[in-house]
């Protein structure tokens, strides 16, 4: 029904704890630049742009659009800015999908960035959503996925133990050291993540995130320029987006709904039945080792308790018959308003096979998947690299 | 909004400038916060409400239902006792958080309420904590109109 | 090329200095309940919510989509937010056209809100967009629109004077009186407005907008739905957004390019060739008096320096031949991330005959216009009263 | 974040809850800016860069044109004065602007820039300023490497 559309190019900064180098537009610039460039187009083929990116408060910067737009060809354009947290970067992507498939533009940048460097991100998290609430209490990222990874593993013990977190930290972190953007490129084992620090239980240092400055971006065209613009363009095929109250009764943060459903419509729209059969790679939103195999199992990827065998067996390995992320995933690198694009991009560049070091072979279909606010936010978007 | 310059340590071309945000606000509860935590000051109480269509019984009360969009207008007193439905021990310091690390956030079902109820656990070990576990809630004496009036839930 | 989509039902809040009966999220709902209820649908019928609101420093709330999607049956949905200042309650909008015109969904809630009395707008102004340049000087509204407005007086004058600001104030607040949700309701002459307060000039107190607490909606069908919920549904006949750099050369605020750019391409869209004939009436964001010549004129609604002479021949007023803002406009309550939205409201009731005690007679296509950042976003909006 | 609960004024429906927002940043320059300021305070020179494309010569020095979306690496310095092309006299407060009322903003073309220099102005009636008038920087003795190292433009 919608106007076929596909990514054509794509780019991204390395990700750094602080990149002092630069200003936010500049950050957003070096990723746009690379996205045109990797597209072989003319910046002056784009129609309009997309800008995502997290909470204000976390650079201080209110109506960063004026201020990175200018960075980004704003002049004569359309500019809008999606805000939705650790969705926002994939839901500019979204927006952009829309504006090609309304069939109103042709060519769209969409572009997401995130200096966490900039601010204080832990007292930012304190300020969010419902001031009369819960601020004062799990307010933090780490012990709101601890909360909800504890719901995981009493839920689902013993089939799925503590160490299957660790077991996650370690494929990513192996992943990453093949993708040249990544902050954290480490060889650690499961020993490693079992031993590092407590943060919030069951979630140790190993099992996190790091912050990241970086910014990501990637170029959308219609079905006869994006055959054009690239060999092998990655095809929207599926999307999917969702959210649940914070206040809906009994929020099941052990299988989030939202995500369970994004994923239905996701599946639904590019016709695909058995997605773990169909599709040949996914990049999961993991801030924090315990969400992969959440996610993999509210993604339909395995059934729920199954996570941990998943990776255990060595399924989602590089190797594996069913690998989940590839390129390291946001345990590697976390600038939160882009992650949910990055792993967009990096689905994407599978299907493009454009992956680099990080290649999967013969990769037709891959899903990418983020989450935002207090776990009841999710986006899934499917590619396929035929029409 | 403060500025001012910084000197760049190695002579480079990287210069930094700090600044600040000091903001005041004034929200109004609406129409049911206020005594929401009017009940748990005065009265020891948490009060919650009923959805009009799928009967759940919500907090924070609010004059609507998050999943249904109908009316939840009904007020209903739930126990300040229930179950222990997912824990964290924190061992680092979060922002707007108790001060001392470690401490226990906790999700719990009250009995009779629909939604849990976010807060701290107290005199009990974390090694002791289990989900499914009953607890109840200790009143603070010197309450003020705030989650804080309760200063934590204990195993029963 | 866009499959129809037209404007079904709309809802508003009454605007005030303060509203401190209600919270974010209940404001919101109380607009969007109506909205729904104007459209004669039931709450499930709605497949995707956008939400549009200004910077998160007004009110403190980091994101408040978490919090105010709960009142808008965020639940099992998808949800966005849009934030790009003043054209956020506009690009709300348009993002929703995106979502019903692209395919992916028939019916779709777009809701917009302010409250600004929560926070101090004017401390927030100065935290605006970038941090290194010209924060500290002109940051604030008034002194920003006055240097637009002396540029646009030196240009024009003697043909342009400083009291047709004032006769637009005067018309304004006037018309006002017909909308019961307008906040500053005033029978006041020139002379009033010439002799009211200096604020930044030419700008004079009465020249100013209110500061505003208030929320806005409307829902979006596509053409089967939308002609079975409405008998006259205002259809999107022409869209147009666009954006400047605040670093372009010789940005011109007296007649700002990215206006006149998005009218040409929403007029482009709607074939229309000659606005001030095809259109009936035109809905303007006229933060400031002067601001209304200064779009009348890039809007293409008359030549560059007559805007004094359209609103002193009465050519503008009510029962003019081309009547501007019979809601009152911005002048008369600016709740700032709705008032895009409320524009276009206004220009959509006046197409469907629900405009009240403010409507026209026959109107068939209207104009909403909305402007944003430092006078370089705008966006413009056409609506057709048949397909 | 810091919260209590308020008293309802009249009893009635009505609370309220002030909260705070206060954090600080630490925003790095980028590419140009450092040298920008640097040149202001050290040597009491504007300069600008240059579109490699559209030759237009742009404040503030970035590294790319906002309207050509192509580099601008060439530094070009300005005169420190020029024409008025706007200005407005401010009359109510504005947090961050200078705290004595009336002031004057003014956006000036220096010689030889593509884009307005927004400053104010200064040693001169409001009612004497008139658009297109040419105007000139006076600098601060005490310079720090912001935008106040000039303090005003006054007329020539
Ligand atoms: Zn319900
Ligand atoms: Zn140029």
């Amino acid at each position: 029904m919608a106007r076929a559309a596909a990514v054509v190019g794509t780019g991204q900064t390395r990700y750094a704890n602080r990149r002092d180098d630069v200003n936010i537009p500049e950050l957003a610039r070096e990723a746009a630049s690379r996205a045109i460039e990797d597209a072989g187009i003319d910046p002056r083929d784009i129609e309009a742009v997309v800008i995502g990116s997290g909470p204000e408060v976390f650079e201080g910067v209110n109506r960063p659009d004026l201020w990175v737009g200018s960075a980004l060809g704003q002049a004569g354009r359309p500019v809008t800015r999606i805000q939705t947290g650790g969705t926002s970067g994939a839901g500019a992507t979204i927006a952009a999908f829309y504006h090609v498939a309304s069939g109103l533009h042709d060519v769209v940048l969409a572009v997401s960035y995130e200096k966490l460097s900039d601010g204080i991100p832990s007292y930012s998290f304190s300020t969010l959503s419902d001031p009369f609430w819960d601020r004062g209490f799990s307010s933090g990222a780490a012990p709101l996925v601890g909360l909800q990874s504890c719901q995981y593993l009493a839920r689902h013990a013993p089939k799925v133990r503590e160490d299957h977190g660790a077991m996650v930290a370690v494929k990513n972190r192996k992943n990453a050291m093949r993708n040249p953007y990544a902050q954290l490129q480490m060889e650690i084992t499961v020993d490693d993540v079992m031993n590092s620090s407590p943060v919030a239980s069951p979630i140790k240092a190993l099992d996190c995130c790091p912050l990241s400055d970086g910014a990501a971006a990637l170029v959308i065209a219609e079905e006869r320029r994006a055959k054009k613009m690239a060999s092998r363009p990655a095809w929207f095929a599926g999307l999917g987006a969702c959210s649940e109250s914070p206040y809906a009764p009994n929020i099941d943060m052990a299988y989030p709904e939202s995500c369970v459903r994004a994923a239905q419509l996701a599946y639904q729209m590019a016709w695909i039945y058995d997605p773990v059969r169909e599709l040949d790679v996914a990049e999961i939103f993991e801030a924090f080792s315990f969400q992969e195999l959440i996610w993999t199992e509210a993604l339909g990827l395995c059934n729920p308790g199954e996570g941990g065998r998943m990776v255990e067996s060595g399924v989602t390995a590089m190797e594996g018959e069913f690998p989940i992320n590839p390129s390291g995933g946001v345990l590697s690198a976390n600038p939160i308003g882009a992650s949910g694009m990055i792993r967009q991009i990096e689905a994407a560049m599978q299907v493009m096979g454009k992956a680099g070091a990080h290649q999967l072979p013969g990769v037709r279909k891959s899903l990418a998947h983020s989450w935002g606010g207090v776990v009841q936010f999710s986006t899934v978007t499917i590619f396929a690299g035929e029409l | 909004m403060i500025e001012k310059a910084k000197e760049s340590p190695g002579g480079g071309p990287v210069d930094e400038v700090d600044g600040e945000l000091h903001i005041s606000y004034r929200q109004p509860y609406g129409e049911h916060y206020g005594r929401f935590y009017r009940e748990m000051c005065d009265n020891k109480r948490i009060m919650g409400v009923k959805c009009s269509k799928c009967g759940a019984v919500l907090l924070p009360p609010r004059p609507y239902c998050g999943f249904c969009y109908e009316p939840a207008d009904q007020w209903v007193e739930l126990a300040d006792e229930g179950t222990l439905k997912t824990f964290t021990t924190v061992y680092e310091p979060c922002v707007g958080e108790p001060a001392v690390q470690p401490y226990i956030c906790a999700f719990i079902m009250l009995d009779g309420a629909g939604v849990h109820f976010p807060h701290l656990l107290g005199e009990v070990d974390p090694d002791d904590v289990e989900v499914g576990m009953r607890v109840k809630a200790i009143w603070a004496e010197d309450r003020k109109g705030t989650l804080r009036d309760i200063k934590y839930f204990r195993p029963i």
